[in-house]
């Protein structure tokens, strides 16, 4: 019974992609943000905090009609994007990634706010009077001692991604082999007559690549959190 | 040189410091939450002061009039904390070498011989979480060492080691200054590591500078109060080796026209040496004794007596150009009626004396 | 967006039938088609902003009026495909009838909720209530709504008999064999239940074929094997 | 424009009551969960982060499906709560809490658990060797210690249970007054071809709400960490 | 009473100790990374040995064979670590208080006399983060008093702080001991403040127990490797303060049918004293001096004589029953013609005594 149709290893290879893609593209700014807002205090910090969260209060449906609004073909910031830099997202791939992206932003950086918050800024301090700049100092000591709430972040946010459902179908609609991921395939299945088996076919390898993944991601942090606290 | 004068505050403590010193090395000395902890992270660019200079050799690093203020990691300092502070993501030979690989220093030093003189080959291998206390502040040590800095900066760097490994890695420091010529900024509050380190001191209390100066002058100040009735308080006069007897482990050292004999375990070239003698060790005779088992006795002439509160007195003897302090009960100078001006025999215990050679 | 050959965006709704016929006309022309399914509200604001779709199939002729004043269909285009009808559906086992009358609704209900779709937004729960007011039984079950979002689950609460009564499409009662319909709602107590459909204006030759096999016998055929109302057959 | 029509200030007073509710719930469970996940090795550990981690890696409406299954008044888990505890859920605002709850709880646990990875276990030590229990241990120190993770997971899950749509819709409907949530009550007027405005309305409502959540608690969090931390 | 005798492991390093203490203060000495902390980290509790036990008073907390191992927080032991472990998230004085509000344990000591003696006055309403490093050490120990223990265990507690706190806190400890009946394990590697406070020690090196038993006679054993040699090495001897001059501040202490002097800055209830004497402050004479400012001559005859390599000689002087130790140089030694059975005058400084006094 898990016999997989191409259809449907289609939207397995499709959602690894989009998700992969949305983790790794959110993850740098993520981290960037995460650290602003545990080492400083500016104007407008609750502002960009709130905003960062939108996605998390809103209904998804609502954050993918915003993201048509924006970034679809008509959209001010499509059309922006598509002249300058090539990059257009309407029904693509690049669409559900971003909507992906969007949806675990506010998931990925809690913990790595939480992370650089827990990181001691008396070894920053040593590492600055060792000779390493703020820049050198972030990206030696900072960044590995935050590593375990990166990892954290980022796991969360590859579920998340992975699980995407309102807002990628909202913003790139349902096109088998270009948006239609696990979610949304699960989605369409639950539409007919005879889908349950494929539902429930769908749902367990949703459930298996979340194994593999916080599986691995846990063995992962055990590594990166014996190297950065030094024990088990 | 250093030259610091500055006012800060941290919190509600507020701090007013200003000394300067052209030593190798110099000391800095005070109780507990006098505010030596906060000047070092005003020198290092940790801490931002509220106005006044901080100059380090020919460099101004802070400068509050001409709004310099040359951030830390351009300081090229070498700093020990007061905690360790050591990179736990990072193994031993990581933290060692991380001036160099990080800081992009490089140390006249090499990594052999920090390792040796410290006793870390055994540590190299491993991860820092479970050094004793010990041992990770000896890693410390080294690490500053190898980040090859203008100014070596040590915040009590030997209060957690045992009196063995004091006694080893202080020499070392000793000959850095010597050798290397990395001039040193130490805090300690225990007298009788600066007295064999120092060139150069400066006393706090309560965020104040109370005296400064060189360090014998300073140690021979009889009323600086909080700091000359010390249990530690001495003096430390400078001689020259001219004799190394193997047999008997013992060095034969001139001073003033007179001689002392000391222990010397190790070989040592003859040359100038410091004695570092406390004031407690230091006996009083008007004639000379005999039958005796003190080796060491100078003639010298009373240039001060002091009486604080309690039960000594500070006797300061001008033996030819130095100086060396003796502290004895009342009942003792009552007995030998002593006086200013008044001529007296000083006997020290070569035994007293080994630590003390610099 | 990328231009898919016989792009077809479709009410999620239509999935089963219009898929079915995609195939049967594959199998004919040799063309592929590529569907895309979600809710009449999505598909068309997507339409709207520029979806790269050739046909639109709506189960909300709202929706389709939206799309005709935006330009977004070529207006001539809009066809009726099929139409609906509306059933009262109980758990397979309470299969008994049902009279159209308040006091037989209410006895069957008991202290249960009536599942149908949430009666504002969704087609089918606008097209119940009007029914269900005109039959006069709008005013005992009002308040003991349970609106559904997704046919699938008010059709599973029925199953399981979470729900004792709910009403839903001719064609969703089909999906499911543990409901059983006990009444059907005369089509003259609500505004035809229509599924209408058009072509845009970027629509290439497979999605004009497509367009119009759906309106032969052969495409009407599908429709209404899964349940749809069909003009013509 | 921002006059509320007495049905979406009942959404508006549900929505915070549902949060409320759901975060309250989870949270004892969520911070049990993570202590346990940080400070212990057991068999089977990767399997409970699985299982906590599934309602973000599945399609809402799957998990809102499942609930209904389960929670149902004829799911089993549902009929025992209803016979022993009095609990129901189908179609109520319990229900909807418990959809919220469910979906929001991966989000809480991992701030959490990294707040206690963060806490240093020598100062647990500390405290057991002055005659505390490991029990009161973790209440006095342990807890206290990852408060700022604690707030962070809660503002993170209150977050995700105001913007919570798929599960909840599908388990327990949108009913007006019960369940029909600020998400749910947008949602709508998203379906309407002329909801525009009251979509702008509501989705200004929610960003306000989220407004005053998260400014509090980062002002709450700065305190926290004043107290954990000793500084900033 | 505390009895050990575990075997264990922590990582790579393999430990065993077997000692008895019936003492009030049993003192563990040893040089950094000796596995000190190690050991106590087995007694309260907080690492489990592999085999052995471990009983404090009538106590048996720990017994492989009877597989009993009594939790932490019911071995009823106050603990300072080596770092101060202070609760970030609590203020100075529920830290204080902690052993009490949480740990459900009374003191006989009372708040305010631990707060004054520990200088922690102007600290109460303090929060812990910006305490200086010898403040939180001193709240640490306050912390550990304050929770009424069984067995004060103390891992190298002074090592943060200056000479003058050190110097306060120490007779307060020793206090303790004597008016309160708390038993303290105290580890340390300053021999002197061992001499203070211990009554039996434990002298460890590499995870093993080298030699243990009465600190007198552990201390005079003059052939310990790596222990005896130490710069701090010294005895203690028991007398009686028989009379007190205000006016010098010196007190008169009987001891072994003879007399010494020494300072005695605070008032102090006359009775039975320790005295620490370092050997290096001793010195030996054939016949009684005079005219020195020194105060103290006992007669004795040389009981032991060890000369280990380098440039001096142990002496160990029998005094009535009890023995002072000196250290003299070997050409000292030679000129004087030392011999075991010879009668000498042994001489002391009055001001090498005071921190001794007990
Ligand atoms: N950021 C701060 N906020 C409030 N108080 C502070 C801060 N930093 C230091 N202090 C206080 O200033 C005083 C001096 O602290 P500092 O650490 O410089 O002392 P120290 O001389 O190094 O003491 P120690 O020898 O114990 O290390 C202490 O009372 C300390 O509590
Ligand atoms: N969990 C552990 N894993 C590996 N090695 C350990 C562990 N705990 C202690 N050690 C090692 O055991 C040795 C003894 O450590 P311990 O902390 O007991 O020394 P110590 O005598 O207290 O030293 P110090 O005086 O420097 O505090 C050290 O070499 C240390 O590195
Ligand atoms: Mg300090
Ligand atoms: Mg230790």
């Amino acid at each position: 019974m898990l016999q997989l149709s191409p259809a449907e290893w289609s939207a397995v290879v499709l959602s690894l992609q989009v998700a992969g893609v949305a983790v790794a593209a959110i993850l740098p700014l993520a981290i960037a943000l995460s650290y602003c807002l545990s080492r400083w205090a500016f104007p407008g910090k609750t502002l960009v905090i709130v905003i960062t969260h939108l996605p998390l209060v809103l209904p998804p449906v609502v954050t993918g009609y915003l993201l048509l609004l924006g970034f679809g073909a008509r959209g001010p910031m499509g059309q922006w994007l598509a002249d300058w830099m090539g990059l257009t997202f309407a029904f693509q791939w690049t669409g559900a990634a971003l909507a992906a992206g969007v949806m675990a932003f506010p998931l990925v950086v809690r913990p790595i706010k939480l992370a650089f918050d827990a990181a001691d800024p008396l070894l920053e301090e040593a590492a600055r009077a060792l000779g390493t700049s703020p820049l050198k100092t972030f990206f030696l000591v900072s960044l590995p001692l935050a590593l375990p709430g990166i990892l954290a972040g980022g796991i969360l946010g590859f579920a998340k991604a992975m699980g995407e459902f309102g807002a990628t179908i909202t913003f790139v609609s349902n096109i088998p082999g270009e948006t239609r991921t696990l979610s949304l395939a699960l989605y369409t299945e639950l539409q007919k007559v005879d889908g349950e088996a494929a539902v429930l076919r769908l749902a367990l390898i949703s459930v298996g690549i979340s194994v593999v993944a916080l599986g691995s991601s846990e063995v992962l942090a055990r590594l990166v959190a014996r190297r950065v606290r030094g024990c088990a | 040189m250093i030259a610091v004068d500055v006012q800060g505050r941290a919190g509600n403590f507020a701090s007013s410091v200003a000394f300067e010193s052209a030593g190798d090395v110099t000391a800095v000395f005070g109780p507990s939450g006098c505010g030596k902890t906060t000047l070092i992270r005003m020198i290092c660019g940790l801490h931002t002061p509220e106005r006044g200079q901080i100059r380090v050799g020919d460099t101004l690093l802070y400068d509050q009039r001409a709004g310099l203020n040359v951030p830390a990691h351009k300081r090229r300092l070498g700093v020990v904390f007061q905690e360790p502070r050591l990179f736990p993501h990072l193994g031993v030979t990581a933290n060692l070498r991380y001036g160099q690989w990080a800081g992009g220093r490089s140390s006249p030093l090499s990594f052999d011989d920090v390792v040796d003189l410290l006793g870390l080959g055994a540590l190299l291998q491993r991860r820092t979480a479970f050094l004793s206390g010990g041992e990770r502040q000896r890693v410390a040590i080294g690490r500053a060492l190898l980040a090859g800095p203008r100014l070596l900066v040590m915040d009590e760097p030997l209060a957690s080691l045992d009196a063995a490994r004091k006694a080893e890695i202080l020499p070392y420091l000793v000959a850095l200054k010597a050798e290397i010529g990395i001039p040193m900024l130490y805090v300690s509050h225990s007298l009788s590591e600066i007295e064999q380190l120092a060139t150069d001191m400066v006393v706090m209390t309560d965020g104040r500078v109370v005296t400064s100066g060189a360090l014998d002058e300073v140690l021979n100040r009889l009323d600086v109060p909080g700091f000359s009735e010390g249990p530690e308080a001495g003096s430390r006069v400078k001689g020259r080796l001219i004799a190394h007897d193997e047999d008997t482990a013992t060095g034969r050292i001139a001073f003033e026209g007179q001689q002392v004999v000391v222990p010397l375990p190790r070989p040592r070239s003859l040359g100038p040496v410091l004695l570092h003698i406390q004031a407690k060790d230091v006996i009083i005779a008007l004639e000379p004794p005999r039958g005796l088992s003190i080796r060491n006795q100078l003639s010298g002439k009373i240039a001060a007596l002091h009486q604080p509160a309690g039960p000594y007195v500070e006797v300061l003897v001008q033996v030819g150009a130095q100086q060396v302090r003796a502290r004895i009960t009342q009942l003792a100078a009552r007995d030998l009626q002593l006086d200013v001006g008044q001529s007296v025999y000083v006997l020290i215990k070569s035994v007293a004396l080994e630590p003390a050679l610099g | 967006g990328p231009a898919h050959a016989g792009f077809v965006m479709g009410a999620a709704s239509l999935t089963d039938a219009l898929q079915s016929a995609g195939e049967a006309f594959e199998k004919e022309t040799g063309s592929t088609l590529t569907f895309s399914f979600a809710g009449s509200a999505v598909i068309a604001r997507q339409v709207a902003q520029g979806a790269p779709a050739g046909v639109v199939a709506l189960a909300d002729a709202a929706w389709m009026d939206y799309l005709v004043t935006q330009s977004a269909v070529e207006e001539g285009t809009v066809v009726l495909l099929a139409s609906n009808e509306l059933v009262l559906v109980t758990p397979a086992g309470d299969a008994a009838p049902l009279a159209l009358t308040p006091e037989a609704i209410a006895a069957r209900l008991g202290a249960g909720r009536f599942a149908i779709a949430e009666p504002e937004t969704i087609p089918a729960g606008r097209y119940g209530k009007q029914a269900l007011e005109t039959l006069g039984l709008w005013s005992k079950v009002s308040a003991r709504l349970a609106p559904m979002e997704h046919v699938r689950v008010a059709l599973a609460s029925i199953a399981r008999g979470e729900v004792p009564l709910g009403l839903v499409y001719a064609t969703d009662a089909q999906v499911e064999p543990r409901v059983a319909v006990v009444a059907r709602i005369p089509a003259t107590a609500h505004k035809p239940i229509e599924i209408p459909m058009a072509l845009t204006p970027q629509a290439d030759e497979t999605a004009r074929a497509f367009y119009a096999y759906l309106q032969t016998p052969t495409g009407q055929a599908v429709l209404a094997r899964y349940g749809f109302k069909v003009s013509g057959l």
